[in-house]
């Protein structure tokens, strides 16, 4: 009954936000009647190359490509679009260069500038002295996110205050884990105890932030991410013991990127589509939380 | 005289000690000065809170599976696994906690056992058909990585609020030390009592030095083999649930790559990868030699893409002090 | 007396090679039973049979009258049988007091109580080795008793000893033959394996020769002869050992010694070697011997001290230096510094000189293959073939696997620390031949033995050494016990309480 | 009686070439059994296509790496520095090409010496200084890792648009086999030469056996240490030049975890981490059995989750074959 094969490539399963988007496609593709084979890169790009290789050879139609680089992974996708794959690449970027339907994700650059907009404005009137915490070196993703914040706090700053304050004191690396952003802010509060803002470039390193405050006994510390909107972090925003996230909804560009590539498959997209579709960017904070809070939600 | 032939003719009580010493210092040495560089770097090391902090992240990072790491190099093996059991540890842990509602001491029970089972498959592979306990033990990462992705599904599970039991655990002090600093140093001074003073540490501890000898002798290898197998997995069970207990939430992310750190620990503790040498106090020195390097690169604000060179360089230079030490005194 | 052991028709084939060939033997209670034969005849083999860490091929094992399968070593040590092996099986990094006690640890250890009883089973040996060191640090004479105690710490019924004094020097084997004899008196049944034949007939109640993994006879001690006996090992009769001395023009100074010092294990020692000359280095265990061949060989670095090799001055910091200034050194423990075991034995031969068989980094293995074979041959090596490991060789023939390597290397001057390790007597004689030839050519050769009768037998002159010092030398006409002890104790009261405890 | 005595009372009871051949067969029967299997799971996978994926996946992975991981485990040594050093190449190749401006046969020449320079720094200190090896190379896993980032500021560095000669490189053909796979092909024949033939590939194979014995013998063990860990890095630089050509890029991300791959190849290929065992050809299997396993498995569609639990449950049967096919053979 099967009239599709799909292909799904993860960067690494090993992330609540991946593993929420695996769900959504792998629920998406199961509705239109489709075979889906999930891989797992690992954290690996020449696994994924690899991986995409396997599935051409295997005879897919559909790839659902979540780059772990976004060079390196270029060739393959042309190659499997010129075997006749329908390519989407879904969350993370790839080089436009590429060959492929379209690439789907939420805007890392919008999100950090609503967030470090808010923050601005929640902070209005005292100096800025911020801690930042990162994923990995080389993540492309995590500089538009940092950068977005920044961007956002200067551009309030500049608005509301005609100056800007803005110290960034450190940055550490917590490998886009709870416990890794906990290690890395324990060793940050311990070298800079007069911080008064953590950002992080996504939620999870971000909550461990909140628990070595708390192990620290600091006080009077805004806690901010500028991307996800995992559950924990949105219920802490609901009850006021963190600030605000930006709207990266695993669910949401998982289903868009399938509905697309399915659509492309049986011919039914238009010529014109473009090359970069972007999910609605968003700040979720105590006012709005509760239109994006589900108790549910697998992420 | 040579000493040689001296401690031979006359039993003398200090050569096997001087020896000690040596490999001692060799480490010791390395741990004092990188304290002392530390200090000297950022004033915020040597403060109670900072140093609370390493102690606390040794040990819910590489500190408590390096005791089982310890024994297995002791018999020429090496277990590479210990970094996903402890991510099985971690999600197994608040899965039975938080989803089926077992109560801590029966969960932490259970997950305990569960590591040991993971140490049973490898060791009697290794022990019992003979394969190298490299590949074994890296099929037994790869398979404990996919079980705890699995009864995960992939995202992290919420163990309670705070004020829960365990919850607390990893944030908590006792004594003003934090707990799962106690747990570890606990389990260390058990490690170095069973290596030093019992037949089964020495039983190990033979079979990497000559396990030939140690068959000949009517001493049954292979049970001796699978137990440091069990030990290092029921350890990295442990670790998992420290790791649990410090953030609140199992998740299958813990002890990515823990493997390297582990053995690294180890082996700058002086133990050898070719077996039979090796001591409890140095691993734990060593364990807390590699916490100490990540602290003061964070405290001293070496950036990120710096960071890298300047582990791999102040590694060799712990490595050369242990060197220089250890000749010195010969 | 009761019978302990009887072993009938036992066979045990390795891939290609018949170690055993149906050998019957047995072992009465209270009996010391020699097994002597040729290096590779299949003695230790055969034990290995009875200490259950070999399963025979075919044949039969009756234990106290019982036939018996054995499980494992383990099985074997519960029905109180005791191996001492002929390559040692230390842990080297326990104690000794923890290699001692190693099957039968208790599950607790009391330290200071496990040293105490390790003492007095030493004590009980005459040496007063300490308890508490590494065994990996114990000379490899004092390896060899620490395994003499763990296999008497056992209380064993039945007794193996395989070659346990090949590392021995005199005395101290006069002790262990003592401590045999109280343990038969005690009913226990000893099997004693060994080379040197005076110590089997002085000790033993019956013999049995091997040859070729066969059983040839068992005699009764009293009614056998020494000639005879060796006829039947070798299968020839051997008119002497030792080749004679003439033909030998020593020359000019090949080697010379200056004040050469390490610590406390070499002091201030002086000596040359003439070419065509053959020294002997005599002296207790520990007396600095070995040491002073290292030093010679710039495997140690020495603290003072000069090396001269035909007049020019040797800079020895390393073997490597040493060897292209055309120095070899046979060393003393075979296992670990001698042979690559796991390798061929062609490739261990040609290892000190591989360019020899090699044109442009490339290697001739045909041409290697011929070369080991003729030195194998010369040596009477007992092999499958030159490509089998050397750990496939029984004892002895290892040992002439690493003089070959040496012959093959074409040295000025040689130096050999106990050359003739567990090799039977009949290899012992082409051994020495060999050693004379080399002197004959014009090379000089350093000798260092335990034995001293090989040491009479084969040199020009001996220096003696104590403490780490040459005591003194002695001249062809000197060449008696009694000169070699004396000098060798005068050196120190601690030596000679040891050496006579 | 038991199998354990038997070989406990002969430590290594074969002539070699009856050893040799006996591991041999043993990595061969993994490899037919796998090949079989895999064959019979999927239609797919005796495609050509599909066959030359493979060649080409192994090429440019563990491949090449295992060739240098295998001189250095024979002296008993690791390297655990081979991704990182595989990440320089690939990022220095595209820099000197792309940024620097230099032809492709100089970027080539110069990447390698880099590798081998950092080869140098690690067999430096295993072989002069005697420090582990598992330690100095993790040391330097860390460096290179951490100058890949540093040369790339944390970027991919695009090489040139396709058309290009060095990034046709990865995914052209030659005779209908792909030019990584030549390549590869091609060292290892090198290497099996080397090892077999030289008296270079000799000395390696006996210090991992008998270091003393070897220095005994004259032979200046040092530097043949040294050269292993040369020879390793400057095949990893190679290897990152591969990737660079595959993809068209230098980037930092190459070969993050490789170094665990190329170690379980050459294990898997029957080499011995103690040193002094393992061959060529068999370690050539050992890459592509690993390579094979994560292909099958993408094929057969076995969802992500369960890739893990599969691939470690297969590598414990491959061994499982070769420990039976050893066996039945005595
Ligand atoms: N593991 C083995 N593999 C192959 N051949 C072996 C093995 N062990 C022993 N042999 C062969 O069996 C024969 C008997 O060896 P064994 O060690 O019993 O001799 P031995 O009489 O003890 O000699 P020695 O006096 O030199 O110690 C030899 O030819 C030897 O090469
Ligand atoms: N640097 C070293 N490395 C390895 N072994 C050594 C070293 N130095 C000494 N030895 C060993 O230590 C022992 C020292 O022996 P020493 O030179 O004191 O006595 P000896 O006269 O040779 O006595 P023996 O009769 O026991 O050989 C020897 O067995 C020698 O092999
Ligand atoms: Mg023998
Ligand atoms: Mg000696």
């Amino acid at each position: 009954a099967e009239d599709c094969k799909v292909g799904l490539t993860m960067p690494s399963l090993n992330a609540p936000y991946f593993a929420a988007q695996v769900a959504a496609v792998e629920k998406a593709a199961k509705d239109k009647g489709c075979e889906i084979t999930t891989a797992d890169s690992q954290n690996d790009f020449s696994k994924q190359i690899n991986d995409v290789e396997d599935m051409i050879a295997k005879g897919i139609d559909i790839l659902i490509l979540n780059p772990r680089d976004q060079e390196a992974l270029v060739p393959v996708a042309n190659a499997a679009t010129a075997a006749g794959v329908k390519v989407v690449v879904m969350d993370s970027t790839l080089n436009p260069k590429a060959n492929a339907v379209t690439q789907v994700r939420s805007s890392n650059d919008e999100n950090g500038r609503l967030v470090g907009d808010w923050i601005a404005k929640k902070m209005k009137g005292k100096p800025i002295k911020m801690l930042l915490l990162s994923g990995n070196q080389g993540n492309p993703g995590g500089l538009e996110r940092r950068m977005g914040v920044i961007k956002g706090i200067v551009e309030g700053q500049l608005v509301n205050e005609g100056a800007v304050n803005l110290q960034i004191l450190g940055q550490g690396w917590g490998d886009w884990s709870t416990d890794g952003g906990l290690k890395a802010a324990e060793d940050l509060f311990q070298a800079h105890p007069d911080a008064n803002l953590v950002v992080g470039e996504n939620d999870s390193m971000v909550l461990g932030a909140v628990q070595a405050a708390k192990a620290a006994g600091l006080e009077g510390i805004l806690f901010a991410a500028a991307a996800d909107g995992q559950r924990e972090a949105l219920e802490m925003i609901k009850e006021g013991s963190y600030g605000a996230t930006g709207l990266n909804d695993p669910d949401l560009v998982g289903r868009t990127a399938f509905d697309i590539g399915y659509k492309a498959f049986k011919g039914e997209l238009p010529e014109d589509f473009p090359k970069l579709y972007l999910t609605p960017a968003d700040v979720i904070a105590q006012e709005n939380v509760d239109k994006y809070h589900n108790p549910q939600s697998v992420f | 005289m040579s000493t040689t032939s001296e401690s031979a003719a006359a039993p003398s009580p200090f050569t096997p000690r001087i020896l000690e010493a040596v490999r001692h210092y060799g480490t010791l040495g390395i741990f004092l000065v990188l304290v002392l560089v530390a200090s000297l770097w950022s004033d915020a090391f040597l403060t109670e809170r900072n140093l609370m902090n390493v102690v606390r992240q040794v040990a819910s990072g590489a500190g408590i599976m390096a005791i089982g790491m310890l024994f297995v190099v002791l018999t020429r093996g090496i277990d590479l696994s210990v970094g996903s059991i402890a991510a099985v540890g971690s999600v197994l842990c608040a899965h039975l906690v938080a989803v089926q509602g077992y109560g801590v001491p029966m969960a932490i029970l259970l997950v305990i056992v569960s590591g040991a089972a993971c140490g049973v498959v490898t060791g009697f592979f290794v022990a019992y058909m003979r394969l190298p306990s490299f590949v074994i033990s890296l099929a037994m990462m790869a398979i404990a990585r996919g079980i705890s992705l699995i009864i995960s599904a992939g995202r992290p599970i919420t163990m309670g609020s705070p004020g829960a039991p365990l919850v607390d655990f990893g944030s908590g002090f006792l004594f003003g030390i934090p707990q799962p600093a106690i747990l570890m140093l606990a389990i260390y001074a058990v490690g170095g009592v069973v290596l030093a003073y019992t037949s089964f540490g020495r039983i190990v501890t033979a079979i990497g030095s000559n396990e030939e000898a140690v068959r000949l002798s009517g001493v049954p290898v292979e049970r001796y083999v699978l137990s440091v197998y069990v030990i290092s997995g029921a350890l990295a069970a442990v670790a998992g649930i420290v790791a649990a207990g410090r953030t609140g939430i199992g998740t299958p992310q813990v002890g990515v790559g823990a493997e390297l750190d582990v053995i690294a620990a180890v082996v700058i503790g002086g133990a050898s990868l070719m077996g039979g040498r090796g001591g409890m106090f140095n691993t734990l020195l060593g364990a807390l030699i590699l916490g100490i390097i990540t602290n003061i690169m964070n405290l001293a604000g070496v950036p990120g893409y710096h960071q890298n060179v300047y582990l791999g360089l102040i590694i060799i230079l712990a490595m050369l002090i242990q060197f220089v030490t250890a000749r010195s005194r010969r | 007396m009761t019978e302990l052991v009887s072993l009938s028709g036992i066979r045990k084939n390795y891939a290609g090679v018949q170690a055993l060939k149906g050998v019957d033997f047995d072992l009465k209670a209270g009996e010391v039973h020699a097994l002597i034969g040729e290096n590779g005849a299949g003695k230790s083999t055969l034990m290995r049979v009875l200490g259950g860490e070999t399963a025979p091929t075919s044949g039969t094992v009756r234990l106290y009258g019982r036939t018996v399968q054995f499980s494992g070593p383990r099985d074997a040590t519960r029905r109180g049988i005791s191996l001492i092996h002929q390559e040692l099986a230390l842990a080297p990094d326990l104690t000794v007091a923890e290699n001692i006690f190693l099957g039968r640890l208790p599950r607790i250890i009391n330290h200071r109580r496990l040293r105490k009883a390790a003492s007095e089973i030493l004590g009980r040996l005459g040496f007063a080795i300490d308890p508490a060191i590494q065994a990996g640090r114990l000379t490899v004479a004092h390896q060899q008793v620490v395994e003499i105690a763990k296999a008497l710490s056992n209380n064993a019924r039945i007794i193996v000893f395989d070659e346990p004094t090949a590392v021995l020097a005199n005395s101290d084997a006069e002790r262990l033959l003592a401590i045999i004899r109280e343990l038969r008196a005690g009913g226990t049944g000893v099997v004693y394996i060994s080379h040197r034949l005076n110590e089997v007939f002085e000790l033993s109640d019956r013999i049995t020769i091997m040859k070729d993994g066969a059983h040839v006879e068992t005699r009764q001690t009293s009614a056998a002869d020494v000639d005879e006996v060796i006829a039947s090992m070798v299968g020839r009769r051997m008119s002497t050992l030792f080749p004679p001395r003439d033909g030998r023009a020593p020359g000019r100074v090949v080697v010379e010694v200056r004040n050469i010092s390490r610590g406390q294990k070499v002091r201030d020692v002086s000596f040359s070697v003439r070419a065509g000359e053959v020294v002997g280095l005599g002296g207790l265990v520990g007396s600095g011997r070995t040491e002073v061949a290292r030093l010679v060989f710039g495997a140690d670095r020495m603290d003072a001290g000069t090396v001269e090799l035909n007049g020019k001055p040797l800079h020895l910091s390393s073997p490597r230096k040493a060897v292209r200034a055309r120095i070899g050194l046979v060393p003393e423990d075979r296992k670990e510094h001698g042979v690559i075991l796991d390798s061929p034995i062609r490739i261990n031969t040609t290892l000190a000189k591989m360019r020899s068989v090699a044109r442009f980094g490339f290697l001739d293995v045909d041409k290697e293959r011929r070369v080991a074979a003729s030195l194998g041959a010369e040596m009477h090596l007992k092999a499958e073939s030159v490509d089998a490991a050397v750990s496939s060789l029984s004892g002895g023939n290892q040992q002439k696997v690493a003089l070959a390597k040496w012959f093959h290397a074409d040295c000025d001057l040689l130096i050999l620390d106990e050359p003739t390790r567990g090799v039977d007597v009949g290899a012992k004689g082409e051994i020495y031949t060999l050693i004379n030839d080399l002197a004959r050519a014009g090379k000089a050769v350093l000798v260092i033995s335990s034995e001293h009768q090989e040491l009479f037998g084969l040199c020009d002159r001996i220096l003696v050494m104590a403490e780490g010092a040459v005591a003194g030398e002695l001249t062809e006409s000197e060449f008696t016990e009694q000169h070699l002890l004396t000098l060798a104790m005068t050196g120190s009261t601690r030596e000679r309480d040891n050496a006579s405890q």
